[in-house]
């Protein structure tokens, strides 16, 4: 501290701090703004670029207004895929309420809850290449372990075709991506019980408020920010999902599985449909931001974890 | 972890989980390794027998080793007297051995499986010649 | 401004500029060379870029192993970068895009100036790999869909000997399907069920592949039988749901009468069934002596710097000397004619069930379908087989999935022509 | 609170510990088995374990060399996230002109599907020489949005009125971080290795599309050629999840502490 007392006495120049507050600020955001604008905005306006042309490394780039938007419209499978994507999202919240639930468990003093906390999180790190093939395999129709459960508690008398069947292939992914993100968001709601103070509950308590009304009045209305986030990484699940389908399904049977990530991915690599995959590629981030921008309307405006000012 | 007040900075900064599970896990690698040096000459040794559990000369060995997901077939030893045999180059983790004498009969492809490559090992089961197979 | 000229870049697909590793790849005398998930074939591979360079002193080779589903997607960026490699091994029909784009080598100067090449090969498989009468790939392994029959469960029903017809084929299967037992199964990728349509006369498109052909009454009653006997256990669901594993795997549980699949399945099966011998599995060509093509075929990248000594490289590896010890040591065909005979005699010893499938491969090679040279073929498929497998799995009325798979299918080569 | 039962929360948590463990059970028991990937019914113990299919998979690939590529790419990124995140993370608490445009672009950045970035991104890093490289397998992971958040959550945390004192001490900017930010974001610091940890490590597009020359594989995609050639049907596929996912368990096992800390010290203080 001697330096520090040394310099004390120098009065501060208002204007000078401010700029060289703002270089500062700008000099710790360039690392991150560049990484971002390398890998994630270039690469957005070479979609957004793209999309109104047709283009494959194979052929020259040609001027081609809103054609590929408006194949789109005709496209069954865009559409069907468009759909699953909504519902992999739409499970989001579902793990969230059975996150949060554990969350109030684990929360709850009681003895091994750091052993209870680990455990149900532990699948997170897992790699999901690894996960895929984990569950592909427990969801094997002639020797997996849920077919064989289901059977031996003879709850179905033929094995069930998860990943080949068109009504179970989607829910048997959902389910394993839940059991993988159940203990991440289950993290994220723990920390922001753990941020509301107690006193409010005691206070309620002492009104004589139900512990249901206590959960609604405080807990629910406090957790919006957690919860936001939540919504968020569900929805960038989406396409981090990416592997699990691409091992587990592939996409099929038939459609049953397809997102709009993988799609976009067999769309370019596959069909050498660049043009026409930057076109989706578009619908989808718009489609995210607006769900975003809802989700963060009905968490009250405040995104909470993510914004703070 | 320890208490910071009684134990220095430089302590605590060695003894923790961080350093300790690695350097553990590294001397188990080192000295595993060197258990492997001392130990990979790729000999494959044992006996062939007939069904009454005789010793057979001049039976031919045959050392098969996979690769990825077939079995080719390596090199060729021949018993003694009292029916040994030694394999000398076998670079392989994953090998099978038949043994075969014109009239008396084969052995089965009997599959060994070995710790790391070229592990030097002496088969406790004989191979086993039948006129059958 | 970066922003801009990677973009440039990007869209022009020619940033070779500054690709240091990339663009030594492309430097003389270097030849890189990219296969098709076959590593462990390194030691063979090894041998023969030895021998190689023995003859091309100073050349320089690096090989490169993508997994079948991803090399596509980096041959594929390579080429954006404009950095593709000299040589690349292909399978089915994807070459055809690449070639129709300019991005593979013509190789017919080649075999016109050196015709003795093209006679070391079986001229139908050859001829597999031509487009608009040019010709772009040598063979590198070759395979077709044949007929595999479950001996034992043929008895038991009662059956002689493989199916004729596609009646008897539907009919055989239905004998022998009871409780856990099915009667029929196929491998569904690429087009390599289409042998079912072809043997009862119906063409996917037009003869100038302008128009899809497909959406007639009798295709209509070939897919309502095809979904009868599937809702009825006679043909495996996982012949429409299942890649490769899955039909596979369920044909070696011993519990399936006919497998409908190329020869690269008996190893595989024989690997799982333990049942699996001479006498237990019949090996036969499908009804109509139909079948689809699965080739490995070697194409040489256009950009690439040293066209001639790619093409000697790739003489190099389909040579009679290497071919038959690629042949011998995968226990597959390779097109080369001396080499198949040499690799068959080699595994009829070792292994003479074998031996007799890929024997069938080498028959009614003037029956190929399925393999049409055309260049928007995967979105073809794409197009088309959802459909079917609507159909075939009483999702959809036959008549339904048609008209929408024609509607698709016309979409797709209107868009591309 | 301590006015309900323990019990039906201690069976409640057992319950769904037992189900997300019964995966890693059923996958261990099969990597020393091999059992039970065709036979039917499946034994619920392990029959005769052996480790040899953790042999195999140890000589399928040159798996010291993948583990080494992937140790030091997830090395890098780790590093270079706790910096940059920190960094940026601590701006983010200041107010500055445009601060909601560049929150609102790092969100939306969220949102872009990297499946559909590959080939410009390809040829950016190629552009920067990267290609094939430990430095280009790791530069678009060296930043991720949520842990930026993470910090500037954590730094939020922190007191004002504690960063006034020091700034008025006349402490500069620099002091202020490592003297009194620092210290009390240990726990968000924990959270950025192990998340970027994961992110790196089990990273498997990008790879596979940035590298060229078999001595830069990394582990995921040693993982991928094996599933191609021996698909579901060996113990060994089984082992080679184990030894895969192991370090990353190791890890997590290892930062727990801080890590859960970290994410409770405030990541979502709204």
């Amino acid at each position: 501290m001697a330096t520090a007392s040394a310099v004390a006495y120098r009065p501060p120049r208002v204007a000078r701090r401010r700029t060289r507050q703002a270089v500062l600020v700008w000099c710790f955001l360039a690392p991150s703004l560049a990484i971002f604008l390398l890998y994630r905005i270039v690469p957005l306006l070479w979609n957004a670029v793209l999309s109104f042309t047709q283009w494959s490394p194979l052929r020259a780039m040609r001027w081609a207004g809103l054609d590929q938007y408006e194949d789109m419209l005709h496209d069954d499978v865009f559409w069907q895929a468009l759909w699953n994507t909504l519902i992999f999202i739409a499970s989001a919240p579902v793990a969230i309420a059975i996150a949060l639930g554990l969350a109030l468990l684990v929360s709850s003093d009681i003895r091994g809850r750091d052993v209870y906390r680990t455990i149900i999180f532990i699948s997170y790190p897992l790699m999901t290449v690894a996960v895929a093939i984990i569950w592909r395999w427990l969801f094997d129709e002639r020797v997996g372990l849920i077919n064989y459960v289901a059977r031996s508690l003879h709850l179905v008398d033929r094995p069930i075709q998860f990943l080949d069947s068109f009504v179970w292939a989607l829910p048997s992914v959902i389910v394993a991506n839940i059991w993988q993100m159940l203990g991440f968001y289950m993290i994220i709601l723990l920390t922001g019980l753990q941020n509301i103070p107690p006193n409010l509950y005691e206070a309620a308590a002492i009104d004589g408020a139900s512990a249901y009304r206590r959960f609604l009045r405080i807990t629910v209305p406090l957790l919006k920010p957690s919860l936001f986030l939540c919504i968020v990484i569900g929805m960038l699940n989406s396409f981090t999902s990416f592997d699990l389908v691409y091992v587990m399904t592939g996409g099929g049977p038939g459609r049953a599985t397809e997102l709009l990530v993988t799609y976009i991915y067999k769309l370019g690599f596959s069909q050498t449909r660049f043009d026409y995959a930057a076109a989706v590629t578009v619908v989808f981030f718009l489609l995210l931001v607006s769900i975003a921008w809802m989700a963060n309307r009905l968490s009250g405006g405040n995104v909470g974890a993510v914004e703070r000012d | 972890m320890s208490d910071p007040a009684e134990t220095p900075r430089w302590r605590r900064s060695v003894f923790n989980r961080f350093v300790l599970v690695p350097a553990g896990i590294a001397v188990a690698v080192a000295l595993w390794n060197v258990y492997v040096s001392t130990h990979d000459h790729g000999l494959v040794a044992g006996r062939v027998v007939d069904t009454a559990g005789r010793p057979v000369a001049g039976a031919t060995v045959a050392l098969w080793v996979l690769n990825f997901t077939t079995y080719v077939e390596k090199t060729r030893a021949t018993t003694d007297s009292e029916g040994r045999f030694v394999i000398t180059d076998n670079d392989s983790h994953n090998i099978r051995l038949a043994a075969e004498k014109p009239g008396i009969g084969r052995s089965p492809r009997v599959p060994v499986r070995l710790y790391f490559r070229a592990e030097d090992i002496e088969l406790r089961e004989p191979l086993v010649l039948a006129a059958s197979n | 401004m970066k922003r801009r000229t990677v973009l440039q870049a990007g869209l022009a697909g020619a940033a070779t500029l500054t690709l240091p590793r990339a663009s030594r790849a492309q430097a003389p005398r270097k030849l890189s060379y990219l296969t098709w998930n076959i590593s462990d074939q390194e030691q063979l591979f090894k041998e023969e870029f030895a021998d190689f360079r023995k003859a091309n002193p100073g050349v320089e080779i690096e090989w490169l192993d993508k997994k079948g589903t991803e090399l596509p997607a980096f041959f594929q960026t390579q080429l954006a970068a404009g950095t593709p490699p000299d040589v690349v091994d292909l399978q089915g029909t994807i070459w055809v895009e690449y070639a129709a784009n300019g991005a593979l080598l013509d190789l017919t100067p080649y075999l016109k100036k050196e015709p003795e090449v093209a006679k070391l090969f079986n001229q139908d498989y050859l001829a597999s790999w031509q487009y608009q009468g040019k010709n772009y790939m040598l063979p590198f392994y070759i395979a077709k869909t044949l007929l595999y029959y479950n001996k034992t469960m043929f008895k038991e029903a009662g059956l002689a000997g493989p199916p004729q017809t596609f009646d008897d084929l539907l009919g055989y299967a239905q004998k022998m399907a009871k409780g856990e037992k099915t009667g029929f199964l196929t491998l569904n990728f690429d087009w390599l069920y289409w042998p079912l349509f072809k043997m009862n006369g119906i063409e996917l498109l037009t003869p100038d592949l302008k128009k899809a052909a497909f959406n007639t009454p009798a295709a209509a009653s070939v897919l309502e039988r095809l979904a009868k006997a599937t809702d009825g256990g006679a043909i495996n669901k996982i012949s429409w749901t299942g890649r490769w594993v899955e039909p596979n795997g369920a044909f070696a549980g011993n519990t399936v009468g006919m497998l409908h699949a190329h020869s690269s399945s008996y190893f595989f099966v024989k690997g799982q069934g333990s049942w699996i011998n001479e006498s237990t599995l019949g090996v036969a060509q499908a009804p109509g002596y139909w079948a689809t093509p699965t080739n490995h075929g070697f194409g040489i990248s256009k950009s690439t710097k040293n066209p001639d000594l790619a093409w000697a490289f790739i003489k190099h590896l389909t040579s009679t000397q290497w071919a038959t010890r690629f042949s011998q040591s995968r226990k597959l065909l390779t097109g080369n004619i001396a080499a198949d005979r040499a690799g068959l005699d080699y595994l009829r010893k070792d292994d003479a069930l074998g031996a007799q499938v890929l024997q069938t491969q080498l028959e009614h090679t003037d029956r190929f379908t399925g393999n049409w040279p055309l260049p928007f073929d995967a979105q073809l498929k794409d197009a088309f087989y959802p459909e079917i497998q609507n159909a075939v799995l009483g999702r959809k009325s036959a008549k339904a999935a048609l008209t929408d798979a024609e509607r698709a299918v016309n979409r797709v080569v209107s868009r591309n022509s | 609170m301590h006015r309900y039962p323990r019990w039906p929360i201690h069976v409640a948590l057992t319950g769904v510990s037992f189900v997300m463990l019964i995966p890693f059970y059923w996958v261990l028991k099969t990597s020393v088995t091999g059992e039970n990937i065709f036979a039917y019914p499946p034994s619920v113990l392990p029959k005769a374990p052996h480790p040899f299919y953790y042999v195999d998979v140890w000589y399928y690939i040159p798996f010291a060399r993948y583990f080494l590529n992937s140790v030091v790419v997830s090395a890098l990124a780790v590093a270079a996230n706790v910096i940059f995140n920190a960094m940026a993370g601590y701006a983010l608490t200041r107010d500055f002109p445009a601060k909601r445009f560049v929150l609102l672009l790092f969100l939306s950045c969220m949102m872009v599907p990297f499946q559909a970035t590959i080939i410009p991104a390809y040829l950016i890093t190629g552009r920067l020489g990267l290609l094939d490289s430990y430095w280009g397998l790791a530069l678009p992971q060296f930043s991720t949005i949520v842990c930026i958040f993470v910090f500037k959550a954590s730094f939020d945390a922190v007191p004002r009125s504690l960063i006034d004192a020091a700034r008025i001490d006349g402490l500069s900017e620099w002091r202020i971080i490592w003297r009194v930010m620092m210290p009390l974001a240990k726990g968000a610091i924990a959270t950025n290795v192990i998340l970027g940890f994961i992110w790196s490590w089990n990273n498997f597009l990008w790879p596979l599309i940035v590298t060229r020359s078999a001595e830069m594989q990394t582990l995921p995609l040693g993982l991928a050629r094996f599933l191609s050639y021996q698909e579901d049907t060996t113990g060994a596929l089984y082992a080679f999840c184990i030894m895969v996912l192991a370090p990353g368990i190791l890890l997590f096992l290892m930062a727990q502490k801080e890590f859960i800390r970290g994410l409770t010290s405030g990541a979502t203080k709204g």
